[in-house]
């Protein structure tokens, strides 16, 4: 047998090729580089892949191919408007992480040790987080443009490492931030293995690895169902660990908390619209046509989910686990673009992830702020009276809950109106009820948040909040400027999307 | 119909004077009494203008509209700003500016020394315009106007000196209870929409004839109880007594003169309902018959001169009603009695007014006596309503009185037989306590307080009581010489074949006077013949009691209406508070408990997360095998 | 022999490994447990390979194997310092962060 | 000038008039502000002398494309109905305005906040009025709980925040009801031919019965939460007892009316049939309000909770005349709105200066002011019996309206309603016997009476009320046409007269 070299269309590719590039000078610039020069060098590096790899996708938005990578890459509308999304979202998320007060100068020193004070002195601050944040970013652009098996399992593993390490490296509160990592980590590992096992019946099933055949094989019928219910329902599991539904959310609350806020902005926000990506994909190529099997679990699941998330979230005390049961919820609202199989609904969908991504950093942004001396404060009776202390801070995270809260003139709303009616218009009535119910629910405590920083009274407690750096300051008023003009003018980027909304197979 | 330009200014002129009153405020001090008697004069000539251009048409000609502008109009439901001038009308016309006028002129004596006497003149005005609103409106819509504003203006008056609670309490008692009354007439309304489909007298009138029986009794009942709560008619009456709050002249006027006689204008109006209606005729004669004899009965035991005289009036309007339930022909005798009592009934108010104002404030006549050497004119004045009232001949009330219980006893059969002998009854009570009134007050000897030097009242106090006098002895017979009122009136109300008449006139005057000749008598043996202790004594008769309890009217609506319903109100607001906000928070509780209980499931143990995604798993396999199978 | 029975092994694998997740208190042990559900999905692969009769199924469990040795290194990287900043191992002791 | 959005624009610009004053400069904040408002009113007016009465048709129509995506545009138009509102919200704000001068300083903000808050809530009360596009509506109506819940949370009094949260809750419960029946109502306008949002074209969708029955309910629910209706009520009498008196005119006055201009204007129009089906049950509630709200106004002791449980009464006999179904019963309810919001304007403000001069809201506390703030009691005595609707104030005439209205089809509602009189006279005279009559408590003697600006700020409510009880033609020519138009959609014709069936 002759060996035929593979065929690659490297200007599709380039965005992921770019950014694993960029992956691995940085990690050179972590070994060679003297520890002056070493944050600022990582920064630009990085910066500057991520912004190259945007030109990159922006100038392939109107290709379409199923042979970029030999049938194992798709590049086609929605796969332009994910990876747009997911870059522009780690841009701002890593002008927050460019704040090194956020990380630990060494990772491997033990907490608190001489070792670690010592690295904090002399500034030797590592900065493998930068690289880190690269080879993620690469895994969530490979992850929903994946067109078989084995790419998809590769890329999920390629975002979940570098996050797994990401998540241990906070400065403040180390045991919790570690402990966060093993969480994540066994969790993650765990669920992936349920996903590579659904992998193994679908292949079993279709006796094909790429979409299209499971797809074919679906259409075709003739298959052991079994299989193919066994393959859908554990590679859903991975999946929806990833996106965090009920039940398999766990992780999230403690992971969220536990992070350095950097990166649980970049996590939220970034990880769920490559997993709702590739969900979609998977979902809305290869198993459509097997609809009957899974709308009623997916159903289900989502409003558990958004009903789950949103009570849960009335009785927290700290903001960072309000947002992640916040973002459970939101996990529910968009698994309703998943079941919706429509063309409205990929739409919807996609206009929801970009939109809720870039609020989710913003409000995380705001979190890093809230400082006292022992670092991040985020404790809510501790945000009391915010808007006396600092109104704009204030006003701009109350903006934020509201788009959350999916109030009008918000981008938050204009999402939730395009998902639910999509929903409804797929006849999927439940879950549009449910999701109106919780979205009454989730209100609750939005503005329970708004009413601690507005109407009540500060608490003397050197809780302070920090001068934003222009960094941070930029990723803040950006979030905001996009948060609202979605709200009130989303007009264009909706005929965008629309005009790019369709899955090639 | 004729039409004309000037009957709007009845109104203008005297509601002019009160807004002019009440936006100049203290500036308007000096002049502001002047101001309003004119504006209530001035309303006066116009009213008699009137009458001299009525006089010059012919009979049916009489009757004068003047439309102002289009008021309300929604879809067949229209009604004009209309003013109608009739027959029956202008006798209300004039006896409002007439009477009015001379009380004005009284009080700008008698209120001489209140520094809130412009007030009071604005008060005045703005009763004067609103009344005659009343009387003037072509529809019922129109006279409800007039009607709730006289109430506004009694609630004002009656209040005039609210800085006491009592006082304060008084008025809001009688704009209540008229309320009460008023809702009678705004369903009187709806009905007449409803069935009719027109508000104005004109187009009822025109089609009570096509209009079931049914619907007219209801419009009548409820007009009937309009009429009980403005009349103070039973079982409305309970305001009236406490109405004596107000000061005197306030009595005079709308107490006894005007206002309460509203009832009997709005029932003689509504004649072609009533007639249609007999259940509702029968009504308003029992409620009349009632009051007559239940305002009498009080009338006995009050001590207070004021409200021995309200007990009176509404004694005395009880006969009004009465002859107005006895349809066409009573119409005429019915309004004859209210213009005669308008006269005598204020002299005497304004005569117990005059006393009061002798004997500084004092209206307990226990604390009179022997004033008749000290204030003759108030004697002689006071004395003429006296035998005006009782119905001695040639005095008013002989004639108007008479007809009424003449023509109860013509009203045919048992129920003819019943109405005659209760208004002879009443008329016998009538006597006793107007005569206890005369004695207690004027005769006798002094039973004052140290401080009290009685005084005869000032010029401009006893003309409008020597001219109230003279109407008290001649109206009467004015009135009815050759019928004048009775032709005068013939044209409105529609006349059937006469009764027969169960006695003759001239027996049933003699049984009258009979009758008040008793009353006088065992006045006289009671009060003149022996001492009149100047406190009430304790040991009386269990019926004097509940007579001075005002037959217990008080208590009966405390017991029935005001304790039940201020228990409600607290029951309901504690229901608000608990039950129906209480679900609201219970809500807000629930989503808080089942949060606070879920957040259990993030034990913070790797174990049980991975648990729970394989139960979830193993739950989706479950959920697999069932739809295999 | 039957292809089905080694799905059967397969199955039996992945079950015993994720009761081991739920069960075992150590955290390498837990992760071996995930380790061997990896290899049940490879076996699976595997055994699907040769029932559909084409190499993909054997190509995906190389790749599976690669990714697992990623995985580890990880893992253990994340497990050491844990340990070394607790001097335990066990999972349950990581649980500050709940509720 | 005849352009709605740039009526709607007016107040924006003049809030960042106000925005780019000095923080120092606080009077010439309030003067700004209170320019804005008087333009505003002003060219409302003007608009109002254009408006063609006896055209049924939208006037004054503009339409721009929004959300293109999903056929949302930005269409505004008005008719009699939304006219007079608009009339009524754009000649209370300067009031409101003028008589709250100092209200703002007690708020956990700045003066300018306080008046920027205001303007940006008059752009929308006039927006919720004009749309005819549902989307729009619907975002303009969650929209406007915003500057509202700040409004009330920041400036208030006692329990503020509490009352804002529990008032914004409330709205938001409704308004996503309100959002899955809109969202039903769009996609069928998908399936139907072509997504949209214009009212017209949503009220010719074809629905089978229960459709649209739950649709109607998903809005009635909304409505009748902003009107208030039994038992949908408790959120009102927090809100307006914490708001400050400014903030409660345009809460009950303006907002609250979203709510009955909402059943007219959308559940009669879009849900012909299922508004049939579920008028009996409103009308009952529309009654126990009327009674309900009565009775709870006659035990309150707060006299801002007192004004805001009359407002429950009077918003009993809006709804009831709405839904009565005729044209006397129609009109009534319209002209109700405009003149309740007068008569309770004027209770609210002259009972804030009240007591802001007392410094408590407690009834009791007064007493005997008739003699020591003549102009004050009299002021207020005037607002209250318009309140209690005296024949000759404004109120009279659309109360009576609507009884007659109903009457013809409803009698026994009506009736039972009527009795709502008395007890108006009671809730009204009660608290003016105990704050302006009586010996004066000790502490009132030094009570300032009205000054130059409060009597200005009053004096044009008073002349409106007394005005329209004795010539409301003016409004109710306006409001005819539209009211005839409604009904006949509806399929109703008045009640004939019965002559009793003889």
């Amino acid at each position: 047998m002759e060996f035929s070299a593979p065929v690659l269309n490297y200007t599709l590719l380039s965005p992921m090729l770019i950014l694993l590039g960029g992956a691995l000078i940085g990690v050179l610039v972590e070994a060679f580089m003297s520890k002056a020069l070493r944050p600022i060098t990582q920064l630009s590096v990085t910066l500057g892949t991520l912004v190259l790899a945007l030109v990159q996708v922006w100038k392939v938005r109107n290709e379409q191919s199923v042979s970029a990578a030999m049938g194992s890459v798709v590049i086609d509308g929605p796969a332009v408007l994910l990876q747009a999304s997911i870059i522009i979202i780690s841009i701002i998320s890593v002008l927050l992480i460019a704040d090194t007060e956020h990380f630990t100068a060494l990772a491997a020193s033990l907490p608190g040790s001489d070792e670690e004070r010592h690295a904090l002195q002399t500034g030797n601050q590592v900065t493998e987080v930068y690289p880190l944040t690269l080879f993620a970013v690469a895994g969530m652009l490979l992850f929903p443009v994946s067109s078989d098996l084995i790419t998809l399992f590769v890329a999920l593993e390629m975002l979940s490492l570098p996050l797994y390490l990401m998540a241990g490296l906070s400065r403040r509160r180390r045991l919790a931030s570690q402990e966060s990592a093993l969480k994540y980590f066994l969790l993650g590992a765990f669920s992936s293995a349920f996903f590579l096992f659904g992998a193994a019946f679908l292949y079993g099933y279709s006796a094909s690895i790429t979409f299209s055949g499971i797809r074919d094989a679906v259409v075709g019928g003739g298959g052991n169902d079994v299989f193919l219910l066994i393959g859908i329902a554990f590679l859903s599991v991975g999946l929806l660990f990833k996106v965090g539904a009920v039940p398999f959310h766990a992780w999230s609350p403690d992971v969220y908390q536990g992070a350095p806020t950097p990166v649980t902005a970049f996590m939220a926000a970034a990880t769920k619209v490559a997993a709702f990506g590739a969900m979609l994909r998977i979902y809305y190529t290869s198993f459509a046509n097997a609809q009957w099997s899974w709308t009623p679990m997916l159903t289900i699941i989502a409003i558990i989910t958004m009903v789950f998330g949103s009570l849960v979230a009335i009785a927290q005390r700290d903001v960072k686990r309000m947002l992640a049961y916040s973002s459970i919820a939101h996990a529910g609202f968009l698994l309703t673009g998943v079941i919706a199989l429509n063309k409205a609904g990929l739409e919807a969908s996609l206009f929801y992830l970009f939109a809720y991504g870039i609020t989710t950093v913003g409000a995380f942004a705001i979190v890093t702020l809230v400082r006292d001396s022992a670092g991040e404060v985020t404790d809510l009776n501790r945000w009391k009276g915010l808007g006396k202390r600092s109104p704009w801070v204030a006003t701009a995270f109350a903006g934020f809950l509201l788009s959350f809260a999916g109030i009008p003139l918000t981008s938050g709303f204009i999402g939730k109106f395009s998902i639910f009616s999509a929903a409804y218009e797929s006849g999927a009535r439940s879950v549009v009820i449910a999701g109106v119910l919780s979205s009454a629910i989730a209100a609750f405590f939005y503005i329970r948040v708004i009413v601690l920083m507005f109407f009540t009274d500060p608490v003397e407690d050197g809780t302070s909040v920090e001068i934003p750096s222009s960094l941070t300051s930029i990723t803040v008023i950006f979030s905001l400027i996009v948060t609202i003009a979605l709200g009130v003018f989303p007009a264009p980027i909706l005929n965008f999307i629309s005009n790019l909304a369709t899955f090639i197979r | 119909m004729t039409t004309s330009n000037s009957l709007v200014y009845l109104i203008a002129l005297p509601l002019l004077g009160a807004t002019i009153l009440l936006l100049a405020g203290r500036r308007a001090d000096k002049w502001g009494h002047i101001l309003g008697t004119l504006m209530s004069g001035s309303s006066f000539a116009v009213g008699l203008y009137q009458l001299s251009q009525m006089l010059g048409r012919s009979n049916t000609a009489r009757p004068v509209e003047q439309k102002l502008f289009e008021w309300i109009s929604v879809g067949s439901f229209k009604v004009d700003a209309g003013l109608l001038l009739d027959q029956l009308s202008i006798c209300f016309v004039l006896l409002i500016t007439g009477v009015g006028t001379l009380i004005h002129i009284y009080s700008i004596s008698y209120m001489s020394h209140d520094h809130d006497r412009r007030r009071f003149f604005a008060y005045l005005n703005l009763f004067i315009a609103a009344m005659l609103l009343l009387v003037l409106g072509n529809s019922y819509l129109n006279l409800y106007v007039g009607w709730e504003g006289v109430g506004l203006a009694s609630y004002l008056l009656i209040g005039f000196w609210n800085q006491k609670p009592a006082y304060a309490t008084a008025s809001k008692k009688a704009f209540v209870m008229n309320r009460v009354g008023d809702m009678g007439l705004s369903f009187a309304i709806m009905i007449a929409f409803a069935t009719v489909g027109t508000v104005s007298f004109a187009g009822i009138k025109e089609h009570a004839h096509h209009t079931s029986t049914a619907a007219l009794t209801a419009m009548g009942i409820m007009l009937l109880v309009a009429a009980t709560g403005k009349s103070a008619q039973f079982p409305l009456q309970a305001w009236l007594g406490d109405a004596m709050a107000g000061p005197t002249p306030v009595s005079a006027l709308i107490h006894a003169a005007t206002m309460v006689t509203a009832g009997v204008y709005l029932i003689t109006r509504s004649n072609f309902i009533f007639d249609a209606a007999p259940t509702a005729q029968l009504l308003v004669v029992i409620v009349g018959a009632i009051t007559l004899l239940f305002g009498a009965l009080i009338g006995t035991a009050k001590d207070d001169i004021k409200k021995a005289l309200a007990a009176s009036t509404m004694s005395q309007i009880g006969y009004m009603i009465l002859g107005a339930g006895l349809g066409p022909v009573g119409y005429a005798f019915a309004i004859m009695h209210l213009l005669t009592h308008g006269f005598f009934k204020a002299g005497m108010f304004l005569g117990a007014g005059s006393v009061m104002h002798g004997m500084n404030d004092e209206v307990n006549m226990r604390k009179y006596g022997a004033l008749r050497k000290f204030m003759p004119i108030t004697f002689v004045t006071f004395g003429l309503g006296y035998l005006a009232i009782l119905g001695v001949p040639p005095f008013a009330g002989f004639y108007s009185k008479d007809m009424i219980i003449e023509t109860a006893f013509n009203a045919g059969g048992i129920k003819g037989i019943l109405l005659g002998s209760v208004t002879l009854l009443g008329a016998g009570i009538t006597a006793f306590y107007m005569t206890r009134v005369m004695i207690l007050t004027f005769t006798g000897k002094a039973r004052w307080d140290e401080e009290a030097h009685p005084h005869e009242s000032p010029l401009l106090m006893w003309l409008p009581m020597a001219i109230l006098a003279i109407g008290s002895v001649s109206s009467g017979y004015l009135l009815s010489r050759g019928d004048a009122l009775v032709n005068w009136l013939s044209p409105l109300f529609e006349h059937h074949g006469e009764h027969e008449e169960l006695l003759a006139p001239i027996v049933v005057s003699a049984l009258a006077l009979g009758m008040v000749a008793i009353g006088v008598a065992i006045a006289f043996l009671k009060y003149s013949r022996q001492e009149v202790a100047s406190v009430a004594p304790e040991n009386v008769s269990v019926f004097t009691k509940i007579a001075r309890e005002d037959l217990m009217q008080d208590r009966f609506n405390e017991a029935v209406f005001m304790r039940p319903g201020q228990q409600l109100t607290q029951v309901l607001v504690k229901t608000d508070e608990a039950v129906i906000d209480g679900a609201v928070r219970g809500v807000g509780k629930l989503a808080m408990g089942s949060s606070s209980l879920l957040r259990g499931v993030q034990s913070g143990f790797v174990r049980s997360y991975a648990a729970l995604i394989f139960v979830g798993a193993a739950l989706l396999i479950a959920a697999i095998w069932v739809v295999v199978q | 022999m039957d292809a089905a029975n080694y799905l059967y092994l397969s199955v039996l694998l992945f079950t015993i490994g994720a009761v081991g997740v739920v069960v075992r208190r150590n955290a390498i042990v837990v992760f071996m447990c995930v380790e061997l559900m990896l290899n049940a999905a490879n076996l699976a692969f595997v055994t699907f390979s040769r029932i559909n009769g084409d190499l993909n199924g054997q190509v995906v469990a190389f790749f599976t194997m690669v990714v697992a040795a990623c995985e580890v290194v990880v893992g253990l990287a994340i497990i050491v310092t844990i340990y070394r900043s607790r001097r335990s191992a066990s999972v349950d002791d990581a649980s500050l962060l709940k509720r | 000038m005849n352009s709605l959005i740039l009526l709607m624009l007016l107040p924006i610009i003049g809030s960042i008039a106000v925005a780019v004053t000095p923080k120092t400069k606080e009077v010439l904040t309030k003067q700004v502000a209170l320019g804005t408002t008087v333009v505003v009113a002003l060219a409302t007016i003007a608009m109002a002398v254009n408006f063609q009465r006896d055209n049924v048709e939208l006037q004054f129509v503009e339409k721009y494309s929004w959300i293109p995506t999903f056929g949302i545009n930005f269409a505004v138009g008005i008719d009699g109905l939304a006219l007079v509102l608009i009339l009524m919200s754009t000649i209370l704000a300067p009031i409101v305005v003028l008589a709250g001068w100092n209200e703002a300083h007690g708020g956990r903000w700045s003066v300018k906040t306080f008046y920027i808050l205001i303007l940006v809530l008059e752009t929308m009360m006039i927006g919720v009025f004009v749309a005819t596009d549902v989307f729009l509506f619907y975002v303009i109506f969650e929209a406007m709980l915003i500057p509202v819940y700040f409004l009330i949370g920041g400036y208030g009094s006692g329990e503020r925040s509490a009352a804002a949260v529990k008032f914004l809750i409330y709205s938001l419960f409704g308004g996503l009801l309100m959002l899955a029946s809109i969202i039903a109502l769009y996609v069928m306008s998908g399936a139907q031919g072509g997504h949209t949002f214009d009212l017209q074209a949503l009220s010719q969708l074809q629905m089978s019965s229960t459709t649209q029955n739950f649709l109607f309910l998903g809005f009635f629910i909304a409505f009748a939460i902003k009107a208030p209706l039994w038992p949908l009520h408790t959120w009102l009498p927090d809100a307006a007892a914490s708001a400050t008196p400014g903030t409660s005119v345009l809460l009950l006055g303006v907002l609250d009316k979203v709510g009955t201009f909402g059943m007219i204007r959308y559940c009669l129009t879009l849900f012909p049939e299922a508004s049939k089906t579920f008028t009996p049950l409103i009308m009952v509630l529309a009654v126990i309000s009327i009674v309900y709200g009565a009775i709870l106004a006659i035990g309150q002791k707060d006299l801002k909770r007192l004004i805001a449980f009359t407002s429950i009464s009077h918003f009993g006999f809006i709804t009831m005349g709405i839904f009565a179904m005729t044209s006397q019963g129609h009109s009534g309810a319209t002209l109700y709105m405009f003149n309740h919001g007068f008569s309770t304007a004027a209770l609210f403000i002259v009972g804030g200066w009240m007591i802001a001069r007392r410094g408590s809201s407690t009834i009791a506390d007064f007493g005997g002011l008739q003699r020591v703030t003549p102009v004050m009691a009299w002021s207020f005595f005037l607002a209250g019996m318009s309140s209690l609707a005296l024949p000759g104030l404004s109120s009279f005439v659309s109360e009576f309206l609507v009884l007659v209205g109903t009457f013809t089809r409803y009698p026994v509602h009506a009736v039972i309603a009527t009795f709502g009189i008395v007890l108006a006279a009671l809730y009204i005279l009660i608290p003016v016997q105990k704050a302006l009559h009586g010996p004066t408590t000790p502490g009132n003697e030094g009570l300032s009476d009205l000054n130059l600006r409060e009597k200005i700020a009053i004096a044009p409510v008073i002349a409106i009320i007394i005005a329209l009880g004795f010539y409301p033609s003016p409004l109710l020519n306006v409001i005819n046409p539209a009211s005839a138009h409604v009904i006949a959609q509806m399929g109703f014709t008045d009640p004939a007269p019965t002559n009793g069936d003889k």
